[in-house]
């Protein structure tokens, strides 16, 4: 691993550098009724527009990889014949300038499912694999939870890695891409001084976060308690929104839904992210809907999130950013639920 | 000379909302010419009583699908004119624009889809799209610019959606506005030809003496408040509108008729143009005079070409206002709202007439008495006057029922009624 | 300023290489409709031909695989192969119709292009049974996933016991495939054939499917912990009724597949639709040994 | 317009429909002109024999008949009931028609007879209380809207003519509006019924930073107890919540109990 410094207004000529490509950051989309601002991944051209002290972002920079509604293939049709033509809808590359270590975890998780598994989607592949990623460290949110999920630190998955150090930051590279794009900015390598600290905002860092879950045998317990009433507590808040899904990095469900143009000389076949709290989810051909109560469908995602998933890759399908409960407008939040699982007083 | 003449129009067709038209002539004298307003009334004063301010705006926008924004616009002005909120001058260009292109989009829909047909003989629009194809694409360019401004704009070109009490919800974005008005200035080219159009079209040869009532234009074409004028002679301010209007109940009408100084008046387009024609844009003047068209003009069937001068106009004045807008600094989009008991008044011309709502609040801006007065109900009076006369004039040229009848429902449509919104 | 290189992920050298080559995801094999055959009001058997003859012969499936069958702009929908592995990228496929896809491709006539892809999913372990008694049972639609098993079965009647089959549907008029079972007696096996509501044409056994289940065990009883493999496809309901009576007569319930069914919008293991808990049932099924289904958690 | 259509090999016939209006703003017509770029494929697919407010033949016999608007007076019930016996395909045309519509907020009054005063004095008019189609007779497709979206107008065309399932989201407006990424307008302080609304309008007001206000009618699995929750926790009266779903009656069946304690607001006698 190759660790660099740079002086923190170099940062504004990488930036400069990558322009040439597609190049989306954090910027501030506007504020709350109480003035506290929102943030937003959004396409820059501009330095100045990326706020990289941002807090979090309402929205995971989700649209950009895994978009919430995707054409999957269209045809054109012929009689009782037809062409199919499919594009994956991306011809550049993009650079992912400001991500936090929850969400480069978060791309990590999707990898298991869309690249490395069985199947490998193309539609996520081409978008993956065309990613020029700049990580930055974050301050830690009374809602983040990501170091119960050992999210808090991105081990992989990015191509240069950026912590403040006050006048400096400390860079770390992890691809060769990335490595090219150093003769862009005046670099230095780091001095045992800037190693020191470095360490020492960690440190300082991990000290701020306030949220956690425990995870201690988190897949047994759930297994133990999928009758627990307090499911039916959460369900009965539960609006089936889907809104928690949909502000999650990692929630990739989908529905897809083949329309026919009006000219019935045409059709495709799109994809829309779904949440498996929406109410017909789990509902078959025939009308019969194996999780018809909304509280099984909030316990379905628990269950995929913190248990079937680690049973399949021996981690969680959750990186404790917090969104969902953030978003949540019932408050159903996963400290919450997990603690009341475990049956901890909240 | 004709002797006798039996007209039954059973519900109108290419009008908005439902109305029928009867004519008895026998022995040479008109014995029965009546204009019939058969919708159903769907008592949005009673509805409105009850309710907080901010419902007025969202509901009254539903008292018409066409005009949708010209209501929402006349209900908020009415609730901001009780509560004293003066909207910035932003907010009152981005209205103005709105109402521009509300205009814009009403009149082509009617000078294309309802009234060019009966200039075509056809029934349809439909059938134009094979046989004069450019002229059904000219008239979808236009109503899609209008459209997608108003889109940009409010939000929705039907029911809008960005349009509150105090301002917008939201601001367009400026790019979008730049494009638009590029769009508008290339449109002008569709609005000659229209202009061609109904130039070849033989416009009835018919004209009664009328009083025109509109807003009266204080350095510019009145659209949002001032106050009210008539032709004949009639000035008074925008909350004094009662006297204006004087609406009563007649049988065979579900919709309340009006009278001023005569026993009807006319309200609209030509209305609008008859009262303020020099503060038309030089454009929109220099079409009017081509197509014969000079105040004051008492051929209602000339309100189809006030109409098509008026699109010049609007869309002249949209590009100037985006040109305005977009030079300046986005201000702040909504105003603080404060309810206050009192009486507010909103007069706005929409594009069939002068438009009227007027609410009384309680000090907690809840709405206590509601009235709103709509162009279309103000024109009953003068259609049915407008038949008589007719049916009179050309059983007198001997003219055949089949004409008779075609001219008294192409009257009618040249009025542009909008029947449902005259009933509410 | 300087671009990144672009990554064209089909042609992208992989040494990792998934199993699957990412360009098939979404390139189905293009298949024509070559034969339809109604065999009740409700059911069409669909002979499926993929139109490459490369693509075709490379089709490889096993009995209690499905595929998904496209048609464009109408839908896409899993279905478990009818025919027999022999006949490769030949299928039949017997539909049943409910909704939408269904629907339409009962108005379909022969020589229509459809998209299928697959074969997808786990198969019944027909080889791991060879020496040993079989019990083929089916209710209703359950047949259509089970007549591949049953052909392979036959196929290769000489490698196994006692074949048992036995089949039960509501109506005589909702029996499928009844021009097969005169040919399948022929291949000394025992099909026994119940109706609930019987009517005139109908000579046979009446009553539901347990029933005859329950008079066959008693003459089973002696095998069924030793050397017997079950195969039970029908609605939840009825396979759990079924598999319950198999246990209590001591067949293990490692011995005994199912099929279940889900909604499935990729059968790639992508969409989670058909998840039960958090197994994919596209991926791990839908085939699947009654103790894993026991196992998991809301299955039936 | 004849020569038939056809889609993968499938003959369809293209349908005579007919467009009719009862007590409505006549909006959700006027949404037919329009997506101008569309039109002509939309009535391509159509073969319209009725259509009062765009043309003047008129012709009986038709398939589909779209019907726009409630009903609120007896020849209006007498028109549907005629309508319902020609038609193959009754489709409620908007929200009017699917719940009553904004029409529906005058039966909220329990003195009909002030309700006529309020607005024609002692001037006799004739009028019953607001009632939806399905009221009178049976509809057979619903599309959903105040006003209707077109877009969704010609999926549900396309899908009857092609003969595919008339589906529609069972979910609420919130995926739509989080799939466009919009901040919550409870974020931003203002009330929304995004929540318990049915989707399918790509999230429209919220979009323009306007609260929804349920025009669409509730989602499959409304949670409307906790959404009162949750509009008390953001400083909302049950007024302002009882506003918005009693707007266009497709929450007719969750106002009752938020209607008890508003005081008289009505004058005149009126009671709610
Ligand atoms: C592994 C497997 C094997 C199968 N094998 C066979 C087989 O061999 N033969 C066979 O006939 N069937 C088989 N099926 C079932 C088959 O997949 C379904 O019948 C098929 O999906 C129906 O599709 P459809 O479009 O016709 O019906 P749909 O229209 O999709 O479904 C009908 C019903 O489902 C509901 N529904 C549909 N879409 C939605 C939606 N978007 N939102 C909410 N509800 C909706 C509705 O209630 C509707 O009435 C199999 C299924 C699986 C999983
Ligand atoms: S489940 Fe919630 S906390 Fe976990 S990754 Fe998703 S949005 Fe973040
Ligand atoms: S704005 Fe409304 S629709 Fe959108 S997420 Fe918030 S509550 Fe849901
Ligand atoms: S957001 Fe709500 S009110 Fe607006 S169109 Fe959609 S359902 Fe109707």
């Amino acid at each position: 691993m190759i660790f660099k410094v740079i002086a923190k207004q170099e940062l504004a000529k990488l930036f400069e550098a990558l322009l040439a490509n597609r190049v989306v950051g954090p910027v501030r989309k506007g504020s709350d009724k109480n003035g506290t601002p929102i943030y937003s991944f959004e396409v820059v051209y501009d330095f100045t527009q990326l706020q990289l002290d941002y807090t979090s972002t309402q929205y995971p920079a989700k649209r950009f990889f895994l978009p919430y509604t995707e054409t999957l293939c269209t045809f054109e049709i012929a009689g009782d014949s037809w062409e199919k033509k499919v594009d994956f809808n991306i011809y550049q590359p993009q650079v992912l300038f400001g991500l936090h270590a929850c969400d480069i975890n978060a791309l990590n998780k999707l990898d298991k499912v869309l690249l490395e598994s069985a199947y490998p989607t193309p539609y996520y592949a081409s978008k993956r694999k065309n990613m020029f990623i700049v990580g930055i460290d974050c301050e830690p949110q009374p809602y983040c939870f990501c170091r119960s999920m050992g999210t808090d630190t991105a081990l992989h998955g990015f191509d240069m890695f950026l912590t403040d150090l006050g006048k400096k930051y400390f860079v770390e590279i992890q691809s060769a891409a990335a490595y090219n794009y150093l003769k862009h900015m005046q670099t230095s390598d780091p001095t045992e001084e800037d190693h020191l600290r470095y360490m020492a905002v960690e440190e300082a860092r991990h000290e701020k976060f306030m949220a956690q879950v425990d995870t201690t045998d988190l897949t047994k317990i759930l297994d133990m308690e999928f009758q627990s009433e307090v499911w039916k507590h959460w369900g009965d808040k539960c609006l089936s929104c889907g809104t928690c899904a949909s502000v999650c990095p990692t929630c990739y469900c989908y529905g897809v839904a083949e329309t026919v143009d009006l000219d019935l000389k045409h059709a495709a076949k799109m994809k829309h992210l779904h949440s498996c709290n929406l109410i017909d989810f789990a509902e078959v051909a025939g009308g019969h809907n194996f999780r018809p109560d909304s509280h099984t469908r909030l316990k379905y995602r628990y269950y995929h999130k913190h248990r079937g998933f680690v049973e399949a890759f021996e981690e969680s399908l959750c990186v404790g950013c917090g969104r969902c409960g953030e978003a949540c407008l019932a408050n159903i939040t996963v400290p919450e639920v997990i603690a009341s699982v475990r049956h901890e007083e909240i | 000379m004709k002797l006798t003449c039996d007209i039954d129009v059973h519900h109108l067709t290419r009008v908005e909302g439902h109305g029928n038209i009867h004519i008895r002539i026998r022995n040479g004298e008109v014995v029965k010419a009546q204009w019939e307003v058969v919708e159903t009334p769907r008592f949005f004063e009673a509805m409105l009583v009850g309710k907080k301010w901010e419902n007025a705006p969202y509901l009254c926008g539903r008292i018409c699908g066409i005009c949708s924004i010209g209501h929402t616009l006349a209900s908020i002005r009415a609730v901001e004119n009780c509560f004293n909120i003066v909207p910035s001058e932003q907010t009152a260009k981005l209205r103005l624009l709105l109402k521009h292109m509300e205009t814009l989009q009403s009149h082509i829909l009617h000078l294309y889809f309802l009234a060019a047909p009966d200039f075509l003989n056809t029934g349809s629009v439909f059938p134009l799209i094979k046989s004069h194809p450019e002229v059904v694409q000219r008239a979808a360019r236009l109503k899609l610019l209008a459209n997608d401004c108003c889109d940009v704009i409010g939000g929705r070109r039907l029911h809008p959606t960005r349009t509150v009490v105090g301002g917008f919800t939201m601001l367009p974005d400026k790019y979008q506005l730049e494009q638009l008005r590029q769009r508008l200035e290339t449109s002008m080219a569709d609005l000659e030809q229209s202009a061609e159009l109904f130039a070849s079209f033989a416009i009835p040869d018919f004209s009664r003496e009328t009083e025109f009532v509109s807003l009266k234009g204080k350095g510019s074409y009145p659209f949002i408040g001032g106050s009210l004028v008539s032709t004949d002679g009639v000035e008074l301010p925008e909350n004094e509108y009662l006297q204006m209007t004087n609406e009563y109940c007649v049988e065979n009408s579900t919709s309340k008729w009006s009278r001023l100084s005569r026993d009807s008046f006319a309200v609209g387009s030509l209305a609008r143009l008859n009262n303020n024609f020099a503060h038309l844009h030089p454009s929109a003047q220099e079409v009017a005079k081509g197509l014969g068209l000079a105040p004051v003009n008492h051929n209602p069937f000339m309100n189809n070409v006030a109409q098509l001068v008026e699109c010049v106009h609007v869309v002249q004045d949209a590009i100037r206002l985006i040109r305005e807008l977009t030079a300046a600094e986005w201000q702040e989009v909504r105003q603080q709202v404060t309810p206050q008991a009192g009486t507010g008044v909103a007069a706005v011309e929409v594009p069939r007439g002068i438009l009227y709502h007027c609410y009384e609040c309680d000090q907690d801006g809840r709405i206590v008495k509601a009235d709103c007065v709509i162009p279309t109900s103000q024109n009953h009076a003068n259609i049915q006057h407008d038949i008589q006369a007719l049916a009179d004039n050309y059983a007198k040229k001997g003219s055949s029922d089949k004409e008779i009848e075609l001219l008294a429902e192409m009257l009618v449509r040249a009025y542009d009624p909008c029947i449902s919104c005259s009933v509410h | 300023m300087e671009r990144l290189e672009f990554v064209d992920v089909l042609k992208e050298e992989r040494p990792e290489a998934p199993r699957h080559d990412l360009g098939s995801f979404e390139y189905t094999y293009k298949a024509e409709i070559t034969n339809v055959y109604p065999m009740t009001e409700q059911e069409k058997l669909y002979q499926i031909q993929i139109i490459d003859p490369e693509k075709r012969r490379g089709f490889t499936f096993r009995p209690g695989q499905f595929v998904m069958l496209e048609v464009p702009g109408i839908g896409e929908a899993p279905f478990s192969i009818s025919s027999s592995p022999i006949r490769r990228g030949d299928i039949e496929l017997c539909i049943r119709k409910v909704g939408n896809l269904t629907n339409f491709l009962a108005k379909v006539k022969r020589g229509t292009q459809v998209g299928i892809s697959g074969p997808f999913g786990t198969c019944f372990p027909v080889e791991k049974m060879y020496g040993q008694n079989i019990i083929l049972i089916a209710g209703g639609l359950g047949i259509a996933p089970l007549r591949s098993p049953t052909m392979t079965v036959l196929e290769n009647r000489s490698r196994f016991g006692m074949v048992e089959v036995i089949y039960g549907a509501k109506r005589p008029s909702e029996l499928l495939f009844t021009y097969l079972y005169d040919m399948w007696r022929k291949f000394d096996i025992n099909l026994n054939i119940i109706v609930e509501e019987p009517d005139h044409t109908w000579d046979g056994p009446v009553g539901l499917i347990t029933e005859i289940l329950q008079e066959r065990i008693g003459a089973l009883r002696d095998v069924l912990e030793q050397e017997t493999y079950a195969i039970v496809c029908g609605p939840p309901v009825m396979f759990t009724f079924v598999c319950n009576m198999l246990m209590a007569a001591g067949l293990p319930m490692h011995k005994m597949f199912v099929s279940l069914e889900r909604r499935m919008h990729c059968g790639r293991g992508k969409c989670c639709r058909c998840n039960v808990g958090s197994t994919y049932t596209c991926l791990k099924g839908p085939v699947f040994d009654y103790w894993s289904v026991m196992n998991l958690k809301e299955a039936i | 317009m004849s020569a038939e259509l056809s889609y993968m090999g499938v003959d369809l016939t293209r349908p005579r429909v007919a467009f009719f209006e009862l007590s409505s703003c006549e909006g959700c017509q006027l949404q037919l002109l329009n997506k101008e770029a569309s039109l002509l494929d939309f009535f391509n697919l159509l073969q319209v024999v009725q259509f009062r407010e765009a043309m003047s033949e008129k012709d009986d016999t038709y398939d589909v008949a779209f019907v726009e608007g409630s009903v609120t007076r007896a020849d209006e019930e007498e028109r549907l009931k005629i309508i319902r016996k020609r038609a193959k395909i009754l489709i409620a045309f908007g929200s009017c028609a699917c719940f009553g519509g904004v029409n529906q907020l005058k039966n909220r009054f329990a003195d009909q007879d002030w309700v006529k005063r309020e607005v024609y004095g002692d001037f006799a008019i004739d009028t019953q209380p607001v009632r939806p189609l399905a009221d009178i007779v049976e509809v057979d497709v619903n599309i959903y809207g105040c006003p209707v979206k077109k877009e969704e107008v010609e999926r549900i065309v396309t899908d009857l003519v092609v003969g595919k399932t008339i589906l529609y989201p069972k979910y609420p407006v919130c995926m739509d509006c989080k799939a466009n990424e919009n901040i919550c307008l409870f974020d931003l302080g203002e009330p929304c019924l995004g929540p318990v609304t049915r989707a399918g309008c790509d999230a429209w007001c919220p979009n323009n930073r306007m609260g929804c206000w349920g025009c669409r009618g509730p989602a499959e699995a409304a949670n409307v107890e906790q959404l009162k929750n949750i509009m008390a926790e953001h400083g909302f009266s049950s007024e302002t919540l009882l506003d918005r779903l009693e707007c266009f009656g497709g929450f007719s069946a969750f106002v009752d109990g938020l209607r008890q304690p508003q005081q008289d607001t009505g004058k005149q006698g009126s009671g709610i």
